[in-house]
């Protein structure tokens, strides 16, 4: 399996002390050797979930759509534009969507712009904490193709590598408006049942990864951050 | 010490080998000198002549002449001078005496300069650990001979069909499209 | 009135209660949103997320305790409700108030609280910790004043009997403990402030400090069921001010008024003022709230 | 029947005998030595004999045939064969002790030896005056010689002074004789007393100046400095001598004048005798010096006998056996202390750590510590019971509060010596000389100690009924404690099952509660010894003395036996305390503070002798008009066992420091001690109608406040076991404040809450015990994520905190409401306010302890631990099954309590209908149907969760989410140290170490009285004959009434 193969050419240089394997001494004398990535971080990796039957998921999917919970992450510099979305303006409660400070309670996940190698390292770490079902939105031209980071040595060019995205935003910066018709349209596609990105994301496991770790050199997480 | 910049520059004349004084504003000098003063001439500065606050480090890639220019810039917290040390170092193997002994500071920027350009500062605290990039294994970034455009075709998987225009070709032909005729 | 009997109208009591507190939570939120000046969630939006939540695909677990943190959460929720009697004087929604009197129900509390505590501190997460460190401390000055408060009424009525209280209080508006005892029902008023954890006091879940405190973890069918309790807790809590010091309800529209309105109380302070760090908040019961309780017992014991 | 006048003949003609031996047969010179000593021992010991199987008349001895004053009177008479009986055993002993010595000593030793024996049996068979005066200088001159045949500089030094003092003190006996001799015309001490010539004022100064001498000869404080370096600087053996011989023969010397002086000379004698008691053992408290505190302690324990002497005339009862008692303790104890130096040979007292390489020397030690403070089964225990209760009886407080403030600053010294020995590291070698005939003498007098302790318990009233039936197992099983530890736990719980089997069918009522948390709960708490490997060398015997000691309490019919357990319990819990790791200081403030509290008992219980004239446990509702502060005493006494706010400096540290093992023995039982203490205090006072409400009140009060600093302070530990002790402390306030109420729920409260309390505490110290067994740590921020790794300690534990913290539906729950209840009936609300808010802090440390040690994050070193030992488990499992009935059944244990509560307080009794519901005036609750209805809805709510969530992943320890980023380290991810830091800024200011900073200011200031104290010690010969013409002039001034 591709996702075993950690090691890249540059695995020592980029050694990451805090997943050392060491050793250390029990109460009562042993030697226990620690692997942190073993030790410490379940890897499995995620499975797909079959929708449940047809109505019933209807149901469910209207449900979901209806009430979108947003991960409050900003990655970028359009992130300065989600806060406006709940002030009397724009108001995006009035459409069912509310901030969670958690990934866990979260089913959106708006990438706010540029991703930076080491930012993305996050990202993907987050989006792999939130639970199926879950959507992203790719806000920005930056995650479409780059944008103005377009030949950035460091900045990603196209965020569906490495994630599934639902809805991408045009826009240098998109707008708040433009944020709410990006809902809109998630929405949509949610009733639609063609929101599945956590099982897309599962399926082809392996190819996000293999992205994924082509631009993370250093790769010092566990392959599936539960 | 009620001197002026203009007499701190003349003692500092009697003792080092200063090049190129340009004074910029009344409170702004660049000098260049020499790599192997530059230490003791940032210890007399910070110790003597009261620039106690160092305000930045940082660095201009002269490919052509093959030469990193680094600049320190040092300021006097209280009669507001800046004083600019230039510094030419050779752009193969880049190196430089460290300064972090006289400024805590100093050492981080070392590490960007040396994460960026490659170029070493031995003895400085942390120089060698990734500072902003995670997992960088190119040649510095910074760099001239870098190409930055290649590096993220070849990395970042770069979607087809996007089009690069000159932004004042683009914008002439979009606003003033008869203007040429 | 047979076992079966019973549970079924237990069942309709928890069914009416549940929805009321969706109901009344969005339309708290609606108000406080126009309060701001914007529209607010729609009134039918926490029907929506519980499916939501309870219908995650995926789930993760800590361990056991974590498991069962939102089963002791909820039991804590239900159990208030199954020990507090809903409509004075009516057989039907009395529930199990024959178990116990008002002490159980302020110690029950407790039972939610601290397998929620556990669950939440086996999750592993050091903000869940530190939410539920302060929410504890926060919680031991709270009680004082409201216990300062049940021994006065206790005085006064000479009972510890919820449904008994709330029936001394039948008969006309005058009857209200709050006119009765004003000292009581003002020291329970400001101990209730805590105890629903609005601002100024809602540092525990302090969303933008320490994610939202204990339930960090907390995800999908979990949270479902922390958010069901939570409807239920908040009226059932509303219920009890309502009977000790408000005239208890002799239909289920007064009820709902009247919980509403006990709710808004503390809704309102929240939006008025801004939060208090655990020390403060710990002293500010121990002052004012503090004083009422001990006037209250003194005007009564004399 | 050897006629007496064979101890001088055998001792005077064996001295000069020896002159013609030939020095190198120093053998045979010892051999005749010996032989001539046991002689006199068998003649004193015939003569004994010959008194004890019937009451014969006194034989008087006449010399040279005539009648005084022609010739010189003996006495031998029962009271001269017992004393010279002992002269002349520790005489004997001693030589053995000194044998090496002597013989390297040469001839002249052994004779001077034997003509200083010799001399003393005289001085206490002598009925005449000047004989007893010649007889003085011999002594002294003896003993001066003994000392110097000692030739170092500062012996020399020391024996120079003796002589200088002696003589001084001779020359003022003299002029006491002659000034007698030219009124009275008669040297003969019968002859004098007949005549009754004390009304004439110039025979009152001749006794008094014969008086004084002999007191001089004891060594009185201040005017003693010369003493005291006799014991420092002397060999052991020849101290013991002197401690055990030469004060014993001047103290009869003293008995046998007295009755030629006036009344007031017996005051003097006390005054001057209790001051030496206070002031010798003040100035010991800064002793380091092993000898030298021996010496403030012997000098101190002759003063408190010099005192009893004087007491005679207030005294009903015989008072020579008092003195007896306390005689043969300190003469037994002292001389086999003063042997003990000489084997260990280090006279550093905290360097004694030593003599725990040889157990059997340390059992010496502890024996000879614990009989010198007068702990059963020691005869002193009865002479200072019989001694107080007479006082008392006699209206002399003054005198009994100094005697036992003399007793409690002795015990300081006495225990940090000991506690040195037992724990104290050192680095020193072991220079422990174990020749037999060294030890034999020690463990001799040792044994002798014991057997005397039986025999002394028929002589005082009341003694007889004391069940030695245990004791004897204890001694059994300190035989036996070569054994591997599992064999002696059997023997153990077997043991303690038998006599569980014994008491608990005869008890009812209260006492049939207290005899289960004590015997059930000592079997319970054993099991988890099973878990140790080895032998476990000293432990079986003290915890079956604590577990005996309070078995006694229950089955007390006297006060002597109640006070006679309540010591031993102490003993026996000081000696499991003391076992812990780092429990030195925490050991000896315990036994300090239990000591206080034993005596503030004792002073009540001589109240009540006083009050009711016997020594049932029933004259306690007696006091006389005495009551309020004989109760008070006896509930701050008890306070000190339940650890109440200003007497609990002791708990946490000796509770927290112990055993794995001990903290649930010492913790969920031994404080119930207290409470049942309490229990009997508050019955004595009368019940519900009692005329004191001032006391319940302040002790309601205290107890609030105790509950609140309690567990206010609990909740800021970082140590888990240190945790659990504050937090006993707090629950023991609400028991004590339930109890303070004098209802009738007051009290169902209080003793439900004693019952829980042993349940949960118990399970949770096991829990705790076996965590920190397993990790090796008390933190609690080192622990952690150990729900994964011991899961049925958690629930245990996690069902005991629920307990603990009153939640619903465990019966913990029911102390919860039976306080609302009682507290509003009673009309406290706002002490009752303080004990909910008491009550709802204790939700911070229950929260604490579950988090911080079985939840949150595992620490790396501890991936491998091992679920506790199952011994640990099944008392644990045990005690939590019968809180899952009593919490399902509430009214089976509440029911019965309420009947026996309802003779006491048949006021407010609690209805139960037949559905199990209890109704009190205000309130009604059903533990069944809570327990049944949160039951039945956790059972529907996790089916619930379970249909809707039925295969989470399980994850490991640091997937949590955390910024995008990972976690570290398990220790930094781990939120436990300084939990409540918030918390702590709040209200943290309550538990400021006050009352710590208050006693440790205290015991500094009473040291450095002690040590100012000392500064007249000059070393200087004159100084010291100043001193004791001064101390002639100033008592004689006192003597005529002032200045």
């Amino acid at each position: 399996m591709e996702s075993q193969n950690n090691n890249n050419n540059n695995q020592e240089k980029f050694r990451d002390p805090n997943l050392d394997k060491r050793t250390v001494i029990s109460p009562d004398g042993q030697q226990i050797e620690v692997d942190p990535l073993q030790d410490y971080f379940e890897q499995a990796r995620p499975q797909v979930h079959k929708p449940a039957s047809k109505v019933i998921e209807k149901f469910l999917n209207w449900a979901r759509a209806e009430s979108l919970w947003v991960l409050g992450f900003g990655t970028g510099c359009g992130s300065i534009e989600i806060p406006p979305l709940t002030t009397p303006r724009f108001d995006a409660y009035r459409f069912g969507v509310a901030m969670r400070p958690t990934p866990r309670q979260s089913s959106v996940f708006i990438i706010s712009g540029y991703l930076s190698v080491k930012t993305l390292k996050r990202a993907i770490r987050s989006y792999e904490q939130m639970q199926n079902p879950k959507y992203v939105i790719g806000l920005g031209s930056c995650t479409i193709n780059g944008g103005m980071y377009w030949d950035s040595y460091n900045t990603i060019n196209r965020l569906d590598y490495y994630m599934p995205v639902d809805n991408y935003v045009a826009g240098c910066m998109p707008r708040p408006e433009a944020i709410l018709a990006a809902f809109e349209s998630l929405k949509k596609r949610i009733k639609e049942g063609r929101a599945d990105g956590a099982n897309k994301y599962a399926e082809h496991f392996d190819w996000y990864k293999a992205n994924q770790k082509k631009v993370i050199k250093d790769w010092n997480m566990p392959d599936y951050n539960w | 010490m009620n001197t002026t910049i203009e007499e701190t520059l003349t003692s500092l004349e009697s003792r080092f080998e200063l090049k190129d004084i340009k004074q910029q504003r009344g409170d702004l000098v660049f000098v260049t000198v020499k790599k192997e003063q530059l230490i003791s001439l940032l210890t007399h500065m910070r110790d003597n002549e009261n620039f106690t606050h160092f305000v930045m480090l940082s660095v201009v890639d002269w490919i052509e002449d093959g030469v990193f220019q680094l600049s320190y810039i040092l300021n006097n917290p209280e009669k507001h001078v800046d004083i600019v040390f230039r510094c030419m170092i050779e752009r193969e193997n880049a190196s430089m005496e460290s300064a972090h002994h006289l400024w805590k500071q100093v050492a981080t920027y070392q590490r960007e300069l040396y994460e960026m350009y490659g170029i070493d500062f031995p003895g400085s605290p942390r120089v060698h650990e990734s500072f902003i990039l995670e997992g960088w294994d190119d040649i510095p970034p910074m760099r001239r001979e870098f190409d930055t455009k290649k590096y993220s075709e070849d990395t970042y998987f770069p979607r087809p069909g996007r089009e690069s225009k000159d932004p004042k070709e683009h914008m002439k032909n979009k606003l003033y499209p008869d203007a040429d005729k | 009135m047979s076992i079966i009997a019973k549970l079924l109208w237990v069942l309709l009591g928890l069914f009416i209660i549940l929805n009321w507190g969706l109901l009344m939570g969005a339309l708290i939120r609606k108000i406080v949103a126009r309060v701001g000046k914007r529209v607010g969630i729609r009134w039918y939006q926490p029907w929506l997320s519980l499916p939501m939540l309870y219908s995650t695909r995926s789930s993760i677990s800590h361990g056991v305790m974590y498991y069962l943190g939102p089963v002791f959460r909820l039991s804590g929720g239900v159990g208030i409700f199954l020990f507090m009697p809903l409509i004075v004087g009516s057989p039907y929604f009395d529930n199990f108030s024959f178990a116990g009197d008002v002490v159980v129900i302020l110690y029950f509390q407790f039972f939610g609280m601290l397998g929620m505590a556990l669950g939440a501190g086996e999750g592993g997460h050091p903000y869940s910790t530190i939410g539920i460190s302060r929410g504890l401390a926060q919680f031991t000055t709270v009680e004082v004043p409201l216990t300062l408060a049940v021994i006065s009424l206790a005085i006064q009525y000479d009972t510890l009997s919820i449904k008994e209280i709330a029936a001394a209080q039948q008969g006309g508006i005058t009857n209200w403990t709050l006119f009765t005892n004003p000292l009581a029902t003002a020291a329970a008023l400001l101990s209730m402030l805590g105890i629903f954890r609005h601002a100024p006091f809602n540092l525990v879940q302090a969303p933008n400090e320490i994610p939202i405190g204990p339930p960090t973890e907390y995800h999908g069918t979990y949270l479902g069921v922390l958010r069901t309790n939570g409807a239920i807790l908040h009226v059932i809590e509303a219920v009890l001010f309502m009977n000790l010091f408000f005239g208890g309800a002799g239909n289920w529209i007064e009820l709902i008024i009247k919980t509403f309105f006990i709710y808004f109380f503390t809704v309102f302070i929240g939006v008025v003022f801004p939060r208090f760090r655990i020390e403060q908040s710990v002293v500010w019961f121990l002052k004012v709230p503090l004083v009422l309780g001990i006037l209250a017992i003194l005007f009564m014991a004399i | 029947m050897v006629t007496p006048i064979f101890i001088i003949a055998t001792g005077l003609g064996l001295a000069f005998a020896l002159g013609f031996i030939p020095k190198k047969h120093i053998n045979l010179t010892g051999i005749l030595s010996f032989l001539g000593l046991a002689f006199m021992t068998f003649i004193s010991g015939q003569w004994l004999f010959s008194y004890l199987g019937n009451n014969e008349l006194s034989q008087f001895i006449f010399t040279a045939g005539a009648r005084p004053p022609f010739a010189i009177a003996l006495k031998m008479g029962q009271a001269e064969a017992m004393i010279t009986l002992l002269i002349n055993v520790v005489g004997l002993l001693s030589a053995v002790f000194l044998y090496d010595k002597l013989k390297q000593i040469g001839r002249n030793a052994f004779i001077i030896y034997l003509v200083l024996i010799m001399a003393l049996n005289v001085i206490v068979m002598t009925r005449d005056l000047f004989n007893l005066f010649v007889f003085l200088e011999i002594t002294s001159i003896a003993t001066a010689g003994l000392m110097l045949l000692d030739s170092n500089l500062k012996t020399l030094s020391a024996g120079f002074k003796y002589l200088l003092a002696t003589s001084l003190i001779a020359g003022v006996f003299l002029i006491g004789t002659i000034f007698i001799y030219s009124f009275g015309g008669s040297l003969f001490i019968d002859d004098l007393t007949a005549i009754g010539m004390a009304p004439l004022k110039a025979v009152s100064v001749a006794v008094f100046l014969l008086m004084i001498s002999i007191i001089l000869e004891l060594k009185p404080f201040p005017a003693n400095g010369w003493g005291l370096d006799v014991y420092q600087t002397a060999n052991p053996g020849i101290s013991s001598v002197i401690s055990g011989g030469t004060a014993t023969a001047m103290l009869f010397a003293l008995y046998k004048i007295m009755p030629l002086s006036t009344m007031q000379s017996y005051d003097i004698l006390i005054w001057v005798g209790l001051i030496t008691f206070l002031g010798s053992n003040l100035m010991g408290l800064k002793q380091s010096d092993a000898r030298r505190l021996l010496g403030y302690s012997s000098i101190g324990q002759i003063g408190l006998m010099i005192s009893i002497i004087g007491m005679k005339p207030y005294i009903q009862f015989d008072i020579q056996i008092i003195l007896l008692a306390i005689l043969i303790t300190h003469l037994m104890a002292k001389a086999g202390f003063f042997w003990l130096t000489g084997i260990v040979g280090n006279t550093d007292i905290s360097k004694w750590g030593m003599i725990r390489k040889h157990p059997e020397m340390l059992f010496l030690m502890g024996t000879f510590v614990f009989a010198l403070i007068g702990f059963p089964p020691f005869p002193s225990f009865f002479g200072k019971w019989q001694l107080i209760m007479e006082l008392s009886s006699s209206g002399h407080f003054l005198w009994i509060g100094l005697i036992l403030l003399g007793s409690l600053i002795e015990a300081v010294y006495l225990f940090r010596w000991l506690g040195y020995a037992i724990k104290k590291e050192t680095a020193t070698q072991s220079s422990i000389d174990i020749r037999p005939h060294k030890t034999l003498p020690t463990i001799i007098f040792a044994v002798f100690l014991y057997g005397v302790g039986y025999l002394a318990s028929f002589w005082f009233p009341m003694g007889g009924s004391i069940n030695w039936l245990p004791l004897a197992f204890i001694a059994i099983l300190f035989a036996l404690d070569f054994l591997p530890a599992w064999i002696k736990n059997i023997i153990s719980i077997a043991g303690l099952s038998y006599y569980a089997y014994q008491i608990i069918p005869e008890q009812e009522g209260l006492y049939l509660i207290f005899a289960f948390i004590f015997l059930i709960g000592g079997i319970l708490t054993l099991i988890p010894g099973f878990t140790n490997k080895g032998k476990r060398i000293g432990f079986y015997p003290v915890a079956m003395m604590m577990f005996v000691g309070m078995g006694m309490l229950i089955e007390a019919q006297s006060m002597l036996e109640f006070f006679f357990g309540w010591e031993l319990m102490t003993a026996g819990s000081y000696f499991l305390i003391i076992r812990g790791h780092r429990s030195m200081p925490h050991a000896l403030s315990y036994m300090l503070f239990s000591l206080g509290g034993a005596y503030l008992i004792f002073a009540a219980f001589g109240i009540a002798f006083a009050g009711s004239g016997n020594f049932l446990m029933s004259g306690l509702s007696t006091m006389g008009g005495l009551g309020g502060i004989a109760y008070t005493l006896l509930a701050i006494g008890f306070m000190t066992k339940t650890a109440s706010l200003g007497l609990h400096i002791w708990l946490p540290g000796a509770h927290a420091e112990a055993e794995s093992d001990v903290s649930p023995m010492v913790s969920a039982i031994l404080l119930k001690a207290g409470v049942l203490g309490l229990i009997i205090t508050f019955m004595a006072m009368g019940g519900p109608n009692n005329e004191y409400t001032t006391l319940p009140y302040v002790l309601g009060w205290l107890g609030a406040i105790t509950a609140l600093v309690g567990n206010l302070a609990a909740a800021f530990q970082e140590d888990a076991k240190r945790l659990l002790a504050y937090s006993s402390i707090g629950q023991l306030g609400y028991i004590l404040f339930a109890l303070a109420m004098m209802t009738h729920l007051g009290w169902l409260t209080g003793i439900g809450y004693s019952l829980s309390h042993f349940a949960y505490k118990a399970i949770l110290f096991m829990g705790i015990g076996a965590v920190v067994l397993r990790l090796k740590t008390h933190n609690m921020f080192e622990m952690g994520g150990m729900i994964k790794k011991m899961p049925f300690t958690f629930i245990a534990v996690l069902m005991g905190i629920i307990t603990l913290a009153g939640i619903p539906p465990l019966i913990g729950f029911a102390g919860k409401w039976l306080f609302y209840n009682a507290i509003i009936e009673k009309g406290w609300y706002f002490q009752g306010t303080i004990i909910f808010f008491a009550g709802i802090i204790a939700f911070l440390y229950c929260f604490r302890i579950l988090y911080a040690v079985f939840l949150g994050q595992l620490k790396d070193e501890h991936r491998n631990v091992k679920e506790a030992p199952i011994w640990y488990l099944i008392p644990q499992y045990l005690l939590l099954l019968s809180i899952m009935i009593f919490s399902a059944k509430p009214e089976w244990i509440f029911q019965p309590l309420g009947s026996m509560l309802a003779p006491i307080f048949p006021q407010g009794q609690l209805v139960w209908n037949e559905g199990g519901t209890a109704f009190s005036d205000i309130g009604y609750w059903n533990g069944s149907w809570v327990m049944y209805i949160i039951g039945i809805m956790f059972v529907m709510i996790f089916a619930w969760l379970f249909i809707q969530n039925r295969k989470p992943k399980k994850v490991k320890q640091f997937n949590i989410v955390y910024a995008g980023e990972k976690p570290e380290r398990p220790e930094t991810t781990h939120m436990a140290y300084n939990m409540y830091s918030g918390y702590n800024k709040a209200l943290g200011f309550i538990t400021a170490n006050g009352i710590t900073t208050f006693w440790n200011w205290i015991s500094e200031h009473v040291t450095a009285m002690g040590d100012s104290l000392r500064k007249i010690y000059s070393g200087n010969g004159q100084t010291y004959v100043f001193h004791i013409i001064l101390f002639v002039i100033i008592v004689y001034l006192f003597s005529n009434g002032g200045f």
